[in-house]
């Protein structure tokens, strides 16, 4: 009954991969919006905007993703709102993600400098010329290290994704290791999966920090 | 309540299965759904004529997932317990397993108070966590996996010195490693059932119907020889 | 539609109480073992040989693009055939401080190098070591740069914890899945579990202020 | 004072007549902290005021009231007959028709000098990238740098940087400048290139106000100097007056101090 | 100059014989940079030295090489005695007998004024904490402070700050002591108090190199003002001669933009 770990089966993960790729790519696109909007509301002059990203970005990164995948999946389902899994994990990953680059971006926007926002204001530009010229685009480049950092954590992350049905790179595994009961071989291709994935996205990462640093330091 | 007409007008019975639980529900090399389950699911929708589309559940998700509408039905090697009686209407059985605690050639185990001090292994929310529950004694520890693999490699790479698994499962350790593990206790024969919603009688009725059906005219042992090499065991024909 | 009954996860809360004891333990085991391994590895990434550096490097890089779970399960299932058997509760730990390490140390690094030339200089220039500018100088101040980033990762740490899980670790999550596994009140277990990790992570911020108003009373600017 | 402007600013035909700045009884608080003290002050159409005083005295926080940089708690100000006060479209207005330079440059470093230079007056005002870069070539001609024009803040020097901020808010076409501490930031060598420009400024006749501790500059152009102190204004007085009898024991100090 | 010191340093008595600094023949490359070239300079026991210069001209590489916060790449520099090129414990031994002050004061702020004076004396020299503690104290009121003992760097005011640096260099008992424009980074009325209190230092026989735009403070107590433009010394002179008589283009052009 148990079959050998072979060619098939280590192709059935690399398969696997896809979905961790797609649900990864969905979190960002998610959280790249959610997270702008949450950034932008935590530095907003409005008291209750800001209150209100707060809570926000408190709850959602203050329990586990893997609970609120589940919350969201078959809690919604309970309350008679029929959803697929796909939209189930856009909105958890959406919400998770947009709660940490929110949170990230927020320090990005924080750090530049406050005479770059009083300079654009005395020239007489407005809220939104001032962030889409001035503030935003600086803001940007001290955000790229620290976001793409966040991206490798969240490719990571999608793989809680399996208990609401998605049989992704790690939810693969498990199967496949139920099906040889080769942990080490099973697990090993995991892990160096997930690497190959991620390590680009590091050293992007890292060069990113290091040509910033470089260009700050002039 | 939902009822056998609704599922056949929809022309597709959506029904949970296990993927990582061998002989009964595994991925086969085509990365397809199969096994024992997959085979049962099949011929209850060629039955009733609809469709079968399989989504694969785990063993700690599959309830929420007939609870929360996700399916309409689940033929997941699921037990039938009283626990869990409470939550899901059982079928009549549509197969079982016998269960056991396992352990090295050289652990001295032969009645339940001797695992008294030792480490055991399950998968959560199994039946057989279940059941070693029940009778190990206070101060043997009981481990908690996700699935009967991990509980497996627990018991290969000694960080557990006995589990609890079913046959088909011990079978495969003897496989895997021949000659170094042996029953110790024989725990309970457990029945599996096809779990429907709570209150929905009518449905449960049409399972029913076609389990007799399936037994009766010997499609189901078919099944079962094919999968576990033994035809269906007379204490699952026979119910509960 | 269904009915919720939280009555059976009330019952057996104790259980669950226990299991969030743990999750408080381990994570603050790991928090401040995870902080040690992180500064010597940060003062070896900065400082230290280049074989050193290569080595840590190679520690981050693997543990950084790897899933927790695929590294606690080597730990677990693994690190038995060396020789070395780890009780869950202590490879739940290992695997941990681990996982924190290599974030740490990046997180730290960056606070070293956050601090500004001059004050290495002074150092340098008034006759003090290399290890002496580290400890007196450069520690302190990089730990009070970097302390918010150090304790959002605190909090990932903790979250990161209910995946111990897995190698049957009894921490709160375990414990909320033992709870499912007997009532089958999956619902209800995981809303009240969510809840108490969100209480878990808002006391460890509570905490962590605390920690910040003692440590770092110096002013930074007028 | 010069009336005859070579400038190309129409400060002069716009039709306003009042005072370019007049502010009675402004008080502002930081919190607790009382940083402006009923302050009263009128400033003329194509008059030139320095501001001095020590460190903390309010210098900075009275400029920046003039564009509502920061807000008052009490008082009325009146930019160019717009009664900042009364909110409304004036805010807006006011911060137009100002320019300011500051002590740390805050020039924009991802954009070149042109860029700087052309932006507020693309977006605010809505004129055409070839008209505002017409205008800006003309406005870094006038402080001797067009041919840096392609150039990113961070390849120049302070001195250069300050005078991108000078062409800068010029090109706004404003009807009164504000300066604070223009050339504190700079290198000794480079002061005089800063001081240079803003001379040739306040010669063609343009609205000035200016904090600055370089009372050379001061004795040579300006109307009148401010002298602050702990939030008030403490002296005003012509140059010569100023420096060489000051009224007040505080002012006295002062000057002993900085010269 | 007065040799009668009223100032405690042992730097007299401790049997040294050679100048304070020699230097021969130094250069120093940052990569390709050309920084420093063919250097040569003597400074006597107790003498002042003032070094001034455009920026970028290599004044600050030229005081760091004296205690090998720059490694140089040719050349020889001997200072109180040790040569520094021989390497060994000598630059130990030499960052000992140097106290600097910068710029950017670069106090500790994490630590209090007493706290940042006592930390070199304890750990390197071994001192106890209550004789560092009371050195520390004496030198706090040598520079007008001794009630600031208790505050953190941030709590005081600039000129505050660089006296504390001051104090804090002079805590290690240095032979000489070396200044990178200590009082550039100072508000215009603070840094009077810091130029007093270097020349009191001065005129207690301290040996000082001093990098700074100030020329009152060169005239009054520098021995030899030396010029410095693009890592050469053009020009050293006393200061009249200096100020009153350049003897090179490059020093004239100089002196009339800073003055
Ligand atoms: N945002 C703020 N919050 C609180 N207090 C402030 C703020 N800005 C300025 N102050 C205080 O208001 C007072 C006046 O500040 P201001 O910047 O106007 O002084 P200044 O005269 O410009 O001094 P300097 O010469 O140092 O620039 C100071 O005591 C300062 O500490
Ligand atoms: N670490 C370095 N790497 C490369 N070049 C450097 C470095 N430090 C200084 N330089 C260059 O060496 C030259 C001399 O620098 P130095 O700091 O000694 O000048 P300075 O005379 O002190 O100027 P300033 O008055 O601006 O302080 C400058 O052109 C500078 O750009
Ligand atoms: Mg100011
Ligand atoms: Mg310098």
């Amino acid at each position: 009954m148990i079959r050998p770990f072979g060619w098939n089966e280590f192709l059935i993960i690399v398969m696997a991969a896809q979905w961790t790729i797609a649900l990864s790519a969905i979190a960002f696109a998610g959280g790249g919006i959610g997270g702008l909007l949450i950034a932008l509301a935590r530095v907003s002059e409005v008291r209750p905007l800001r209150l209100a990203a707060l809570g926000f970005i408190r709850v959602f990164q203050g329990t586990p993703l893997l609970m609120q995948l589940f919350l969201v999946f078959f809690g919604m389902n309970i309350f008679g709102l029929a959803i697929n899994p796909w939209i189930a994990a856009t909105m958890a990953l959406t919400l998770h993600a947009s709660a940490f680059l929110g949170e990230i971006w927020r320090g990005c926007i924080e750090a530049v400098p406050s005479g770059q926002r009083e300079a654009a204001t005395a020239l007489g530009l407005k809220y939104y010329n001032r962030m889409r010229y001035i503030v935003l685009p600086q803001a940007a480049r001290i955000a790229v290290a620290p976001t793409v950092g966040f991206l490798v954590q969240l490719v990571k992350g999608t793989s809680l994704a399996a208990i609401i049905g998605f049989t992704e790179l790690t939810r693969q595994g498990q199967i496949i290791n139920n099906a040889t009961f080769s942990p080490f071989m099973v697990f090993g291709t995991v892990a160096a999966i997930y690497f190959i994935l991620c390590w680009p996205l590091s050293l992007l990462a890292r060069r990113m920090e290091l040509k910033f640093s470089r260009a700050t330091q002039r | 309540a939902q009822t056998v007409e609704d599922i056949k007008s929809a022309g597709t019975v959506k029904i949970g299965m296990l993927v990582d639980f061998p002989p009964f529900g595994i991925m086969n090399e085509n990365n397809q759904p199969d096994g024992y389950d997959a085979d049962v699911a099949k011929l209850l929708a060629k039955e009733w004529g609809v469709e079968a589309q399989i989504v694969p559940v785990t063993g700690p998700n599959r309830i929420p997932y007939l609870q929360s509408n996700q399916v309409d039905l689940l033929v997941a090697s699921l037990g039938i317990t009283e626990e869990r009686a409470k939550s899901v209407d059982f079928s009549e059985p549509y197969a079982g397993i016998s269960i056991g605690v396992f352990g090295a050639e050289d652990v001295e185990v032969t009645k339940p108070e001797d695992l008294s001090g030792k480490t055991i292994g399950v998968a959560r929310a199994s039946t057989q966590d279940t059941a070693v529950t029940k009778i190990a004694p206070q101060d043997a520890t009981i481990q908690r996996f996700d699935d009967d693999a991990s509980a497996v490699q627990a018991l290969l790479s000694g960080q557990v010195e006995l589990i609890g698994v079913s046959n088909v499962v011990a079978a495969q350790i003897e496989e895997a490693a021949p000659g170094r593990f042996n029953q110790k206790l024989e725990l309970s024969q457990q029945v599996q059932g096809i779990a429907v919603r709570k209150g929905s009688d009518e449905l449960l009725e049409a399972v029913n119907a076609f389990l007799e059906k399936v037994k009766a005219d010997g499609q189901l042992s078919a099944i079962h020889e094919k999968w576990l090499g033994t035809p269906l065991p007379n204490f699952v024909a026979e119910g509960k | 539609m269904y009915e919720f009954n939280f009555a059976p996860v009330f019952a057996s809360f104790d259980q669950l109480l226990l299991g969030a004891w743990l999750t408080i333990r381990l994570s603050c085991a790991a928090m401040l073992l995870g902080l040690i391994v992180s500064i010597i590895c940060a003062w070896g990434k900065t400082a230290g040989p280049s074989l050193i550096r290569f080595v840590i490097n190679a520690y981050i890089e693997i543990i950084r693009n790897t899933p927790f779970l695929v590294q606690i399960f080597f730990i677990f299932f693994g690190l038995p055939s060396l020789g070395l058997r780890l009780s869950p509760n202590s490879a739940a730990l290992l695997a941990l401080v681990v996982n924190f390490g290599a974030y740490g140390t990046e997180i730290i690094r960056a606070g070293i190098e956050s601090i500004q030339k001059g004050q290495v200089e002074a150092g340098i220039a008034l006759g003090l070591s290399k290890l002496q500018i580290f400890r007196y100088i450069i520690m302190k101040p990089a730990l009070r740069t970097v302390y918010p980033s150090l304790t959002s990762q605190f909090i990932y740490l903790m979250l990161t914890s209910s995946v111990v899980s897995v190698i049957s670790a009894d921490d709160l999550a375990a414990a909320g899945n033992d709870l499912q596994s007997a009532t089958f009140a999956s619902f209800e277990v995981y809303i009240v579990i969510t809840l108490m990790y969100l209480a878990l992570s808002i006391g460890f911020s509570a905490v962590f202020a605390a920690i910040e108003k003692m440590a770092f009373k110096y002013p930074l600017s007028r | 004072m010069a009336d005859t402007h070579a400038h190309t600013s129409k400060a002069d035909v716009r039709g306003a007549s009042g005072p370019a700045v007049t502010m009675e009884g402004v008080n502002k608080w930081y919190a607790e902290f009382h940083a402006l003290k009923d302050i009263n002050l009128s400033v003329d159409r194509g008059e030139r005021i320095v501001i001095c005083g020590p460190s903390g005295s309010g210098k900075s926080t009275l400029i920046r009231c003039i564009n509502q940089l920061e807000m008052i708690q009490k008082g009325r100000i009146v930019v160019d007959d717009h009664d900042l006060t009364a909110g409304g479209k004036n805010v807006d207005i006011v911060r137009q028709e100002t320019g300011m330079v500051f002590q740390s440059f805050n020039l924009f470093p991802h954009m070149t000098v042109l860029e700087n230079c052309t932006l507020a007056p693309m977006k605010v005002r809505g004129i055409s990238k070839a008209e505002a870069e017409a205008t800006a070539m003309q406005f870094l001609e006038r402080v001797r740098i067009p041919e840096q024009a392609e150039k990113y803040p961070a390849q120049l020097s302070g001195g250069q940087q300050q005078r991108v901020a000078i062409a800068r808010a010029l090109c706004m076409n404003p009807k009164i400048m504000l300066f604070d501490e223009p050339t504190s930031a700079l290198d000794p060598e480079m002061v005089k290139e800063v001081l240079d420009t803003m001379i040739d400024l306040a010669n063609e006749g343009m609205t000035m106000l200016c904090v600055t501790h370089e009372m050379g500059f001061a004795r040579q152009v300006a109307d009148r100097v401010i002298f602050m102190d702990r939030g008030e204004i403490v002296e005003v007085g012509a140059p010569e007056d100023f420096f060489n009898n000051p009224q007040h024991e505080r002012t006295r100090n002062f000057l002993g101090q900085i010269s």
